[in-house]
């Protein structure tokens, strides 16, 4: 156990988990939404995830962009990774709800089995990018690591005086996208028309439904919202981590799902709150000890929070997001 | 009794059946395979590991060597099939296969296992069966020095030999006094990073363990930075070496990165990309050169380089190949060849001491450096 | 939580068929009988109980007793608080101050299980059987609220008990069985849980559709399933909440004669109810709240009388049916 | 194949064994166990198809079975947190991993708690914990751990248990990688006991070459835990569980100790799962962290529900399917894995009340479906 590693660099650390923490809690949004409208964990977000990645390494690979190359570029290749992320990834999310819950949902399955067939998704993704892609595709698919060029190479921007503390773009573009993409969507769930149907749905489906909102289309809606903030955080994976393989989801997925409970799931703000805290929790661990037991922590802080708070840190609710 | 004619009928139809089948004959449930008399030589080689999975890659190469082998051996006497078991290295999945091999009696020998794990679960198995196992690529020490059985050889030496080259190379190639070493608390990776840290002695700065599976090294990396090290080991694998090199060079560590043999693989340079330029990894596979044609015919069949332990596979299948050319018709003779087998082969000389183990001095290691996307060899290691 | 569609389908899809009235039971129940302490004692006292919700108050210094042995009534509007008075004598809320004391025990902070096993049973305003069990079934949950049998003794049904002579089995070769061996506690509490479910199924007069899914019984019957259910875990104090709901007035008839026959077991019986009639009679005392608070209590008669009372009811003519 | 379906729905014989008099049940009943017994000579021609070792690269029929009966054993644990209490367990393989790991850590001559007790006793080096010992050491283990995991989490509603089981589920394998000087780590333990019975040829009963033994043992065992089961649906317990599923508060009111049953249904499910660790353990002689990875938890879910939640039968089957059919078509290799995910897809799709389900389940997903239509048509 090492204390004096950790308080010696507190300020260091924190960012370091407020780094990790911005891309669970960009997944956990997806969980969160779709918790809060339909009461139900969507195992397959994940690689809902995951696809985000490959699209960026799609759109690199496409334009033949890589490191070192200019301002310009690398702004254009980026934000246009940006939308293929986004677009992949709420496309599979869509297709999900629409191949594995929409049929449950039609005879009033129980949630039990929407929980198998969101696995059952899960595993064919996931399949279908390691081994399907790679018999009809051959490289870069397959059950390999695969390097996405880092077209946005990290620099030093600045230096934190009297911390010591060095900030580099790739940070700022991590938090700093996380966190307004967050506003954005709290913003639009609050405040606009749609957003109030999906509140509406989320507080009591069957008076919405009175209300002459349209159920099937708030749940389209926050799958396609879900899914494209994992589209964003396909992005800033790839930009802070340069890889992607058939399976990172899952763990990616575990953690923010963990985080969205952690914040309270169908809390839109619990998810953000959640996924920081927990992205703290695992790197204040591995600084003490080391990361074997990063996982451990996350789920004991879980446990211990959900002891004291049945309901999360920020309670669950989709409907009353100002909590 | 009429209320349940039906049942009694399908009954009946389903007895008559199953007589008049089983009158034609039953299931050669010993795999289809002939009688394995003395004059008849018709055998069947196993080999065992994870043909499919996230590991495949380390695996799939040495398979395909062993194949080569067959293909290339010429003998008008003995008809030998390579069978192929996929265990992906889970031990539970791989003991059914080895009691099925230790069942037929046509199998003679077994390549693998090719993880440790799934060697360990299965050992006994073959031990007990008397099936000569090799394996092209299983390293843990307490195979071989803890807890030996008769049948189990390999072809590769153990962790606490690799982990002493790698510190060798460590301190006497790169001049290194302060390495950083880090491990992915596996099976795998721990014990290697273990031997590295005992022979590094006082060179070594700190250690940290991560996770399979962790794409996020930051705590790492701090480390790293307060410890300054001069060089930095992974004992681990690819999917892990990657993020974790990106994030090293990111926070402008320049350290040289060496890794084990866990990272030896065709995929290592397009895994890392750009930050892997110049980083090591040590295996205990010498690059195939001089008068053999093996790189070349390899590629001709499987239409790709040589990758990660295709010579040892290569070489494990000539041992077995060798034992059918001495006349060794039964697993008793073939474990007794094996044994007593010296010769070289294309990875180093093969023998076996008397727990399976390939004597220290026909060791060789190798330091190949990633440049450009691939391996090169850069320098030979005598630990 | 249960899921309030699936109940509102089982009001739906049934009480098309519901008979006017059901045969009323005129056997012999003896075996229903309870032990109970004497008469007229105290049973359960709310004692000034304010209940609050955030700056809601649902329950403001209630404070009314039941003596054993008699039927009291509990009325008021819509939203006075009688069912939430229900919630706190069960155990579901907690009352934010007062007490409330059963047998002379204080009661109040039990968790509800603990309380039915001291001797309380309630029904519900919107029936909450069991609806996947059938009529049997959910009276025998009831029954084993008595039940010692736990897991183990499910599992390996090693505690032995002697039965009595009519409690052995008929085949010659168990009857010796058991007369050497006992029968296991578990047997015995099975086949008397079921006796006795079945028996209570015929004196709340259902014991026809005993079998049925409890969804699938006519509204009549599973309001009287649902009693049957609550007697089963042989309470002292007995407490049906509008029991009468959505009954006719032949219906009526039946459950006050069956009221009566309750406290005749020994049950003491807590009514809530809107309809004035049959309040009136069938209870002995009634007890009127009005906004949390009570505002009336005496004799039917006084009660009838009492100008407050009017004037609440008055102000809400449509449950005053 | 519908063919094949249709015959079979007009034998009817759901209906006719349960209207069947008792004596032709047992009857029919003891014939299905013989059958199974015989199963691992299996020989005679249309039905030897099911063997797993048919193909050249096929693996050993009874080594097969005995996992199948292993998780079969898992199935019928799982089913009464899931089935029966109707709690969503996501760690069940943390219990698993108790229990193999009990009977490692305290038989196994080569275990570092077993080697500290020999330094501490001075006892002889090949001194260990007997096995017999060890089954009331593991079904002990799992049970304390089931209770201390239950109790502070299943007053959470479902989905929040899922996720803090699931996490249990990742603790106890993480600890067992990690606490190198208790469990040896990731390198795991080998030297696992073996149940102890008669030497025959030289070898003890319990061989790793006789897998058919193992199977027959581990089948023994199962048959009782189904018997056990069956006990507990149909008795007090049976009855709370299923009246707390359908209506906690009510079932709370009318007597019913909801938390002191949903914590046995975690304790029996825990000690069951506890006894296919140990029985996985003792087969394999080897214990190692990555034999439980969360997946196997979602796997054994899968058992359950695609069999039918609740009905025993059904998760026997389910077990059977999803553990016997990847063994089957070896041959197919890397698209094991696709075709399992898309078969949990279409099977749940096409019958979202499992393969088999119990009656009352079926009868509760009827009604389900009439109320989502006609909610679909009033929308």
């Amino acid at each position: 156990m090492d204390f004096d590693a950790l308080f010696s660099g507190l300020d260091r650390h924190t960012l370091d988990g407020i780094t990790r923490g911005s891309i669970y809690a960009l997944v956990a949004l997806g969980y969160t939404m779709v918790y809060g409208v339909m009461k139900l964990i969507n195992f397959a977000h994940s690689e809902v995830f995951m696809v985000g990645t490959w699209a960026v390494l799609g759109v690199y690979t496409a334009l033949g962009v890589s490191a070192g190359a200019g301002l310009a570029v690398v702004i254009g290749a980026t934000l246009l990774a940006l939308l293929a992320a986004m677009l992949a990834s709420a496309g599979t999310a869509l297709a999900v709800e629409r191949i594995a819950y929409r049929p449950l949902r039609k005879k009033g399955a129980p949630p039990l089995i929407f929980l198998i067939t969101g696995i059952g998704c899960s595993i064919v993704l996931v399949e279908i990018f390691g081994q399907v892609f790679k018999v009809f595709f051959g490289a870069p698919f397959g059950r390999v690591t695969v390097n996405i060029p880092s077209v946005l190479q990290t620099k030093e921007l600045f230096t934190i005086p009297g911390l010591d503390l060095t900030i580099t773009n790739t940070r700022v573009i991590i938090i700093v996208g996380a966190i307004v993409m967050m506003l954005a969507l709290d913003t639009f769930v609050n405040k606009s028309r749609l957003g109030r149907g999906v509140r509406a749905v989320a507080q009591d489906p069957d008076t919405a439904s009175l209300m002459g909102v349209n159920r099937e289309r708030v749940i389209m809606l926050v799958f396609i919202l879900g899914g494209a903030m994992a589209g964003v955080a396909a992005l800033l994976y790839t930009i802070q981590y340069d890889i992607t393989k058939f399976d990172i989801g899952f763990i990616i997925g575990l953690k923010a799902f963990t985080a969205a409970v952690l914040g309270g799931i169908g809390n839109l703000r619990g998810a953000l709150v959640g996924g920081l805290l927990l992205g703290i929790a695992e790197v204040y661990a591995s600084t003490i000890w080391s990361s074997e037991w990063a996982n451990v922590t996350a789920f004991v802080v879980l446990v211990v929070i959900l002891m004291f708070r049945p309901t999360g840190l920020l309670g669950e609710s989709l409907g009353k997001a100002r909590a | 009794m009429i209320r349940s004619s039906k049942t009694w009928q399908a009954v009946a139809l389903t007895a008559v059946a199953g007589l008049a089948l089983s009158a034609c004959g039953t299931t050669d449930t010993d795999g289809g395979g002939g009688d394995a008399s003395a004059d008849e030589c018709n055998f069947k080689i196993g080999v065992m590991g994870a043909l499919s999975g996230a590991n495949a890659s380390i695996v799939l190469p040495s398979v395909d060597g062993a194949e080569l082998a067959l293909t290339q051996w010429e003998n008008d006497e003995c008809e030998v099939t390579l069978e192929k078991f996929d265990t992906e290295g889970d031990p539970a999945k791989a003991t059914p296969v080895a009691t099925q091999i230790a069942g037929d009696e046509t199998f003679i020998g077994v390549i693998g296992g090719a993880f440790s794990g799934e060697t360990r679960a299965t050992k006994s198995i073959y031990n007990d069966a008397g099936v000569t196992m090799i394996s092209q690529s299983a390293t843990a020490t307490d195979l071989t020095q803890e807890d030996p059985v008769e049948v189990f050889h390999r072809v590769v030496p153990y962790d606490d030999y690799q982990g002493a080259a790698i510190a060798k190379y460590l301190t006497d190639e790169l001049g290194a006094s302060q390495v950083f070493v880090v491990d992915n608390s596996e099976a795998y990776g721990e014990p290697l990073a273990d031997r590295v840290e005992e022979t590094l002695g006082d060179a070594m700065v700190q250690r940290d363990k991560t996770e399979v599976g962790q794409t996020d090294f930051a705590p790492t990396i701090s480390k790293m930075e307060s410890a300054e090290p001069d060089a930095v080991f992974y004992g681990g694998y690819i999917a892990e070496a990657a993020p974790l090199l990106k994030q090293m060079r990111d926070a402008g560590i320049d350290a040289p990165f060496i890794g084990g043999d866990g990272l030896y693989g065709a995929d290592f340079g397009n895994a890392v990309g750009d930050a892997g330029e110049g980083a090591v990894v040590m295996c205990p596979c010498a690059p195939i050169e001089g008068d053999s044609t093996f790189a070349a015919d390899y590629e001709a069949e499987f239409g790709a380089a040589p990758g990660a332990y295709a010579a040892e596979g290569y070489d494990v299948m000539s041992v077995f190949l060798a034992a059918l050319d001495d006349g060794a018709r039964t697993r008793e003779d073939v474990e007794a060849f094996v044994d007593g087998y010296s010769g070289e082969g294309l990875s180093k000389t093969i023998a076996f001491d008397e727990n399976g183990d390939v004597p220290q001095d026909a060791v060789s290691y190798w330091a190949y450096k990633n440049e450009g996307g691939t391996l090169v060899p850069e320098v030979e290691v005598a630990p | 939580m249960p899921d309030p569609s699936k109940s509102e389908t089982v009001l739906d899809t049934t009480a098309a068929d519901a008979p006017t009235t059901v045969a009323p039971d005129t056997s012999d129940h003896d075996a229903l009988t309870i032990d109970v302490g004497p008469e007229g004692e105290t049973l359960l006292e709310i004692d000034h109980v304010t209940l609050r919700f955030g700056g809601v108050v649902a329950l403001n210094d209630v404070h009314f007793s039941i003596k054993r042995g008699e039927i009291l009534g509990l009325i008021g509007p819509n939203g006075a608080g009688k069912t939430t008075c229900f919630n706190v004598m069960t155990g579901v809320y907690t009352p934010t101050s007062g007490e409330v004391r059963f047998s002379g025990k204080v009661i109040s902070g039990t968790k509800p299980h603990k309380i039915n096993q001291l001797g309380i049973a309630r029904t519900f305003q919107n029936i909450r059987l069991f609806p996947e069990m059938s009529a049997l079934e959910n009276v025998m949950v009831g029954c084993d609220a008595r039940h010692k049998t736990s897991v183990m003794g499910a599992l390996f049904r090693a505690y032995r008990v002697r039965p009595a002579e009519h409690q052995l089995p008929q085949n010659p070769l168990r009857r010796s069985l058991a007369k050497v061996f006992g029968v296991s506690r578990h047997t015995m509490e099975e086949r008397g849980g079921r006796i006795k479910s079945m028996e209570l199924l015929k004196f709340v007069g259902i014991a026809d559709r005993a079998h049925e899914l409890s969804r699938n019984l006519p509204y009549g019957y599973q309001r009287r399933l649902e009693i049957a259910r609550a007697l089963a875990t042989e309470p002292e104090l007995l407490c049906l909440d509008e029991p009468a709901a959505g009954f006719n007035p032949a219906e009526k008839e039946d459950l006050m004669d069956l009221i009566r026959r309750i406290r005749d077991l020994g049950h003491t019986v807590l009514v809530i109810e809107h309809d004035m009639k049959l309040v009136l009679g069938v209870t002995d005392r009634i007890v009127v709240l009005e906004f949390g608070q009570k505002i009336a209590e005496g004799s039917p008669e006084e009660v009838a009388r009492n100008p407050k009372v009017i004037a609440a009811y008055l102000g809400e003519p449509d449950d005053a049916a | 194949m519908s063919q094949i379906l249709d015959a079979y729905r007009g034998l009817k014989l759901r209906d006719r064994m349960s209207g069947a008099p008792g004596w032709v049940r047992k009857v029919g009943m003891l014939l299905v166990i013989a059958f199974a017994f015989y199963l691992p000579f299996l020989n005679i021609l249309p039905f030897a198809y099911i063997r797993t070792d048919l193909t050249s690269s096929g693996s050993d029929w009874a080594s097969v079975l005995f996992l199948v009966v292993v998780y079969m054993i898992v199935a019928v644990g799982l089913n009464v947190v899931i089935g029966f209490a109707g709690l969503l367990d996501l760690g069940y393989v943390g219990f698993y991993a108790l229990g193999a790991y009990s009977v490692a850590l305290f038989g196994s001559p080569s275990s570092p708690v077993v080697e500290a007790i020999q330094n501490r006793f001075g006892l002889d080096e090949t001194w260990a914990v007997p096995f017999v010992m060890c089954i009331p050491i593991a079904i002990v283990m799992a049970l304390i751990a089931g209770v201390t995991l239950g109790a502070p989490t299943l007053r959470l509603r479902g989905d929040y248990l899922a996720i803090v089981t699931l996490g249990f589920g990742e603790i106890i394998r993480i600890t067992a990688r990690n606490l190198d000087n208790v469990t040896n780590g990731a390198t795991g333990i080998s030297g696992v006991p073996v149940p102890p019975g008669p030497e025959i040829d030289g070898r003890s009963f319990f061989n790793t070459i006789d897998a058919e033994r193992w199977y027959w043992l581990a089948l023994s065992i199962l048959i009782l835990i189904i018997f056990l089961a069956f006990r507990l649906e149909h008795s007090r317990v049976g009855r709370a569980w299923l009246a707390i599923r359908e209506d906690e508060d009510a079932a709370a009111i009318m007597g019913v100790a909801a938390f002191k049953f949903k914590l046995w249904a975690f304790a029996i499910g825990a000690s069951v799962g506890g006894i296919a660790g140990l029985l996985f353990g003792s087969k394999q002689q080897y214990v190692e962290p990555n034999a439980f990875m969360v997946n196997l938890s979602f796997l054994f879910v899968a058992m359950v529900v695609i069999g039918g939640s609740g009905n025993i039968y059904g998760v026997l089957l389910g077990a059977f399917l999803l553990t016997y059919l990847p063994e089957r078509f070896r041959e197919f290799q890397e698209w094991r894995p696709f075709a399992f995910g898309v078969a949990l897809v279409v099977v749940m799709i096409l019958r979202p009340q499992g393969l088999v389900p119990s009656r009352r389940r079926a009868r509760e997903f009827e009604d389900r479906k009439v109320e989502a239509e006609e909610a679909a048509a009033d929308a």
